[in-house]
């Protein structure tokens, strides 16, 4: 099966909004709550990122600044009783699948309030109630778990689709390799997307991986769609996603999806964001492509928001990290009791802390 | 009652918790139109159809995976590896996964799974297809680890890991699938964590699981036959958590204690075992615990040397005559 | 990339050899000696399923037979400073590569003058001296340690390749993937060698593997060399060693072959040959193609060989197989003191054997 | 002699020994253009070049595997993880590959290769990314394991380890990169399997390795100002073999016994240390060994509870007390 005929690539040009009438069939106001999302996920992390350097934050903390089009696009399009799940950089993940900022950054600050119950931290945000998944640490360790997800909807012969989002670096694991192959043979609605911000860490991916488009890596799976979209334009993830969605839900096949983006940050909060392994030059031209401007602009110019309202729209999310910051300063640390409390999820028999008693 | 081998018993309680319970499913190589590489589930597939009894390709990351991915929505997934060392591939979702994702949830996602399948040494099948690897997952807190001895056991046992809501390893032995034993017709299960005393005794406590449970009611045989010692054998059914109430009851009473178990030396279930017991009950010992063990090196494939490295009764009847000063 | 352009399909009818002048440019004396081997292997392995009948030989034993041509056509062209590394159904690889039959019969009994000392057994044969690497036992484990000669050679300069035989059922496991990905990103001179017998134990490959021709998972690795031959034609597996050897050795380009081929026994010596996985009649089907009687019926068409000629070869090749058995018998066992002997290289500080001295 | 950190010790050991024998090359994500996660590796690829410094795809059991195959043909792979955490993917090239070859191939093949990075818990990183696994790698034979303390230990014992002709599992402190400490000009090297007594006492031993060696220094000095107690502290270095005569020593002089480690308590080395420590030198102890671990769950995030569950020096004093019978 050749490649190229399987894999509809992304248009680099980004069409407008047909005056007034918005795009994908998406109205004012859904565009506009995309928008919003994207804004409340760059405004959240730059908070986050403050407090972190105040120490109010500890452990890895991995930014999506710069890639918020993809979260967007990926997310917006799903049903409330799908699933999402992904890897560690998580946090825009969360916010656009609709987890409170107060509960992510609780949870950043590791405090009872957090969706995790502070158990978690930045890399391990769940929250059951909307199918969110997690916030997984281990490269590649969730991809197998969508799988399951994926097996779970067919084997309840349910309609949902699984939205496994992971980095480029994790293309060449053996999950990606065993996970994809038993999705495609058992045809589970599972989206794999590819966010693929050029870099695992300081390694261009291009050094790593035997392939130059690493959506190709589809071609080894009968029955796994495949797409390359733009990961800077929202519009573009959207609508491959919701491509994906239907042959999802519709015919319970699979999907690879791979989005071109790019994160503007360091890897993690303790990583420069260039140097060595990348040029400030090159992030200064990704920083041109900004998703949430050039969104923005368009929705302007397609006459779906006015410069005021989305300068409103912007200290409103601003606010709402700001609020996320002070709920979580004030949200009380775990209470030493919950450290056994979660580990099983009934009573562990001879006490769990038996060893632990002469303490 | 009716006796039946371990591996009907397995069947049985496979077939009946999936019959009970339609979340529940088995993942596995060969487990379907094959019937299992050692025929644990046997008739499964023509009973439940292929989205129950699944035939998994050789990837026990990847299906392992898949089995905790679709216990966080609520399914309960059997897994089975075809022998334990294979699931050495899968370690990290065992590890990484299943143990810890109700913790890092924070409770918000249990993972009701069971990771089964044979461990420990066979007959000559040389180092990579031998191991005997309970101490590592008894090692792993968020995890539950269960090795039966005998088909009631295995049954009850199965059923209760299957019904519990955390990650269970469940290890069998390879050779006692064809072990008999009496089994109930009617519904039972054995609790996880409780230890079952296999033979009473009062001269000597020996505590084993899984295979070496039958070597050392061999040996409690010779003890009292040739030596007339009556040895008390706990089987202690579940390695993590440990019954230390049951084991300590028979050392309060018998005062001297051998542990034995499959695995290699360094750190095992006996290591940790031994300094609870003299940790607890360091007044009632009227002698330093014996410990049973494999060599520690590799099993090799010669038969002679195989015999030499895994432990059999005549080294639980040395260590138990050591115990109890008869030298 | 598409992949039909990279992937040579292997002609299905066989050539017979041009009177008198061999094929692949070998002469008649080579001929012959690749029946040869063929014949050594097959004989070989029926006197060990008898051996194994009778108790003395034990654990799992996994035979060849059916495949001989894979063997024979892959390992005859490789150098003497080449390298072999395989799985557990290694017989058959370990004679062609020309390890003694009485070493391998003696392995098989589990005696000292086995060629890994009566260590291994049937699974783990080794013989450093022919650079023969094993013998390994874990789907899939030897394909990165195979990545690993490569990049040996590499780091050397050399000029040696690798073959890196294993089963269809291993290019579902996560190993394969990313030692192919290895291989092709680093131009490491390895071949992988896919052994399709059509059933990894009771499964048909089709049922676990999302692609029709397992080959075709090479389009997932750019610079990885594919092709697909029949695997019953010794000499068409020759043909495409050849090539792969050829490019692996001046252009350090890695291949990924697929020889189709057949095993007529059981998985192991425990598993019967036919039963709900496969039907008699397949079995009877393949036998028709026996790549031994194919070959010969060939070579003795082209005269290269006499109907007297091979009788005589099978005849010795009988002989050998009863000599070998029979050394293997008198061979001693291992004494106990090796059980800590190749444990580690050196001397086990504070006494390997401490903990079990009281035994 | 020069003070320098934990990292730089290690970069200069891996220098030396990369200059000394070109058969020794490095490969792991990030250790040749970035440096190493942990800078562990600066400067080697200039220094060396790409083949003997290689960055890996993200593919632990793949490039773990490829290690081992480059060490089957002679050269001295050393392998980094970018933590042990991630080596739960390569498990199976560890114990399947690495440590049973030798013995498989009846000692035709050796296994000369490194496998390193940091392991334990370092500052809130949660429960997949804060495991001390060293009594995994401790439980199996064909192995040797090494955990330093300190820049010269962390030195000397990895070119140890690099010259080892078997397989050397490396546990680096996650927390130690930044310690400081004496490493003289002059080569040297400390041998595997050797024990050091980093300060020298009468009044308790406490026993361990890797960070809570550091701790230990610290409780022994609060348990000498405060209780006027002296605690000899023994650093293992090596976890597998354990050089228990050094620790023995101690025991003889001291009597009272506390071994401390950052793992789960479940079968640790402590475990194994106490049942070898009272088996050898019963007589000798005034109290029972006591042992220091992290509690029995996995590391949670908040920084409240990861204190409670990660062990430190007031851990230690506290058990130092308890055997000390001071309360
Ligand atoms: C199996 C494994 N190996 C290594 C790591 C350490 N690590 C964390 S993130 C990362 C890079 C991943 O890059 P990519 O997949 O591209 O995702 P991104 O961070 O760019 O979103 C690495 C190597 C890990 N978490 N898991
Ligand atoms: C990782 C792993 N999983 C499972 C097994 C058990 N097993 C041994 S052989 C085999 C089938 C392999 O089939 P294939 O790769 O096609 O090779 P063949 O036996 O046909 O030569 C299985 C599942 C194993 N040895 N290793
Ligand atoms: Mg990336
Ligand atoms: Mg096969």
């Amino acid at each position: 099966m050749a490649t190229k005929e399987r894999v509809t690539r992304a248009k680099t040009k980004m069409e407008k909004p047909r005056d007034g009438e918005g795009f994908l069939g998406l109205g004012h106001e859904e565009l506009r709550e995309v928008l919003r999302l994207m804004l409340l996920s760059r405004r959240f992390e730059e908070k986050a990122a403050e407090s972190y350097q105040m120490g109010k934050i500890g452990g890895f903390c991995h930014l999506y600044i710069g890639q918020e089009a993809v979260a967007a696009g990926a997310l917006t399009p799903l049903r409330e009783d799908d699933y999402v799940i992904t890897g560690y950089r998580d946090h825009a993940l969360a916010l656009v699948r609709g987890v409170a900022p107060k509960a992510v950054m609780a949870e950043l600050y590791g405090r009872v309030d957090g969706c995790s119950k502070g158990m978690g931290g930045s890399m391990h945000l769940f929250e059951r109630s909307l199918n969110f998944m997690g916030g997984h640490a281990i490269v590649g360790g969730h991809l197998p778990l969508a799988a399951g997800v994926g097996y779970a909807i067919r084997y309840r012969e349910g309609d949902q689709v699984v939205l496994c989002a992971f980095g480029d670096a994790a293309v060449n694991i053996g999950s990606f390799h065993e996970a994809l192959n038993m999705a495609a043979k058992w045809e589970l609605p599972v989206i794999y997307l590819i966010e693929n911000n050029a870099y695992g860490m300081g390694t261009d991916i291009r050094r790593t991986a035997a392939i130059s488009q690493l959506v190709d890596r589809a071609c080894a799976y009968e029955g796994l769609a495949a797409r390359q979209v733009d990961g800077m334009d929202v519009m573009a993830v959207r609508a491959a996603t919701e491509e994906a969605i239907e042959l999802a839900r519709e015919e319970h096949r699979p999907s690879l999806i791979e989005a071109l983006c790019y994160r503007y940050m360091g890897h993690s909060m303790s990583d420069p964001s260039h140097g060595t392994y990348r040029s400030r030059d090159e992030v200064e031209r990704w920083r041109k492509d900004d998703p949430i401007l050039c969104f923005s602009d368009r929705l302007v110019e397609g006459g779906v928001i006015s410069r005021e309202e989305y300068e409103e729209m912007d200290r409103a999310a601003i606010a709402e990290a700001e609020e996320a910051a002070a709920f979580a300063e004030q949200s009380p640390s775990p209470e030493p009791a919950d450290l056994y409390r979660y580990v099983y999820s009934d009573v562990y028999p001879h006490g769990a802390d038996r060893r632990d008693l002469w303490r | 009652m009716a006796v039946i081998t371990y591996r009907e018993a397995l069947n049985q309680a496979l077939r009946e918790e999936m019959s009970r319970d339609e979340r529940v499913f088995l993942i596995g190589e060969e487990v379907a139109e094959y019937d299992g590489a050692y025929k644990v589930s046997k008739g499964l597939l023509e009973e439940f159809g292929k989205w129950r009894v699944r035939d998994a390709p050789i990837a026990e990351l990847g299906f392992a995976g898949l089995g905790v991915g679709a216990a966080m929505t609520g399914l309960r997934p059997i897994v089975e590896f075809m022998t334990w060392n294979f699931a050495l591939l899968a370690i990290d979702q065992i590890v990484n996964s299943a143990a810890k994702l109700h913790q890092m949830s924070g409770g918000q996602y249990n993972v009701p799974i069971v990771f089964r399948g044979p461990g420990g040494a066979a007959l000559m099948l040389a180092a990579q297809h031998s191991q005997a690897l309970e101490p590592w997952f008894a090692y792993v807190p968020g995890l539950k680890v269960c090795s039966p001895a005998t088909p009631y056991d295995a049954k009850g046992l199965l059923k209760s890991a299957v019904r519990d809501d955390d990650p269970v390893v469940f290890i069998e032995g390879e050779l006692l699938y064809n072990v008999k034993g009496e089994v109930p017709e009617e519904e039972y299960v054995v609790p996880i964590g409780s230890a079952d005393v296999k033979r009473a005794g009062s001269d000597v406590t020996i505590v084993a699981y899984g295979k070496m449970v039958h070597e050392s009611l061999v040996a409690a045989e010779r003890l009292a036959a040739e030596d007339g010692l009556e040895a008390e054998v706990v089987d202690l059914r579940t390695v993590r958590p440990v019954d230390l109430s049951t084991v300590l009851e028979s050392v309060r009473k018998t005062n001297r204690v051998v542990v034995a178990e499959e695995g290699w030396p360094v750190g095992n279930v006996g290591a940790q075992l031994t300094d609870d017991i003299q940790r607890e009950a360091f007044d009632d010992l009227d002698a330093p615990v014996a410990r049973v063990s494999a060599l520690d090196v590799p099993v090799p494939y010669a038969r002679n040397l195989e015999k030499l490295v895994v432990p059999s009764a005549d080294h639980i009847l040395a260590a138990a005559r050591h115990v109890g000063y008869i030298t």
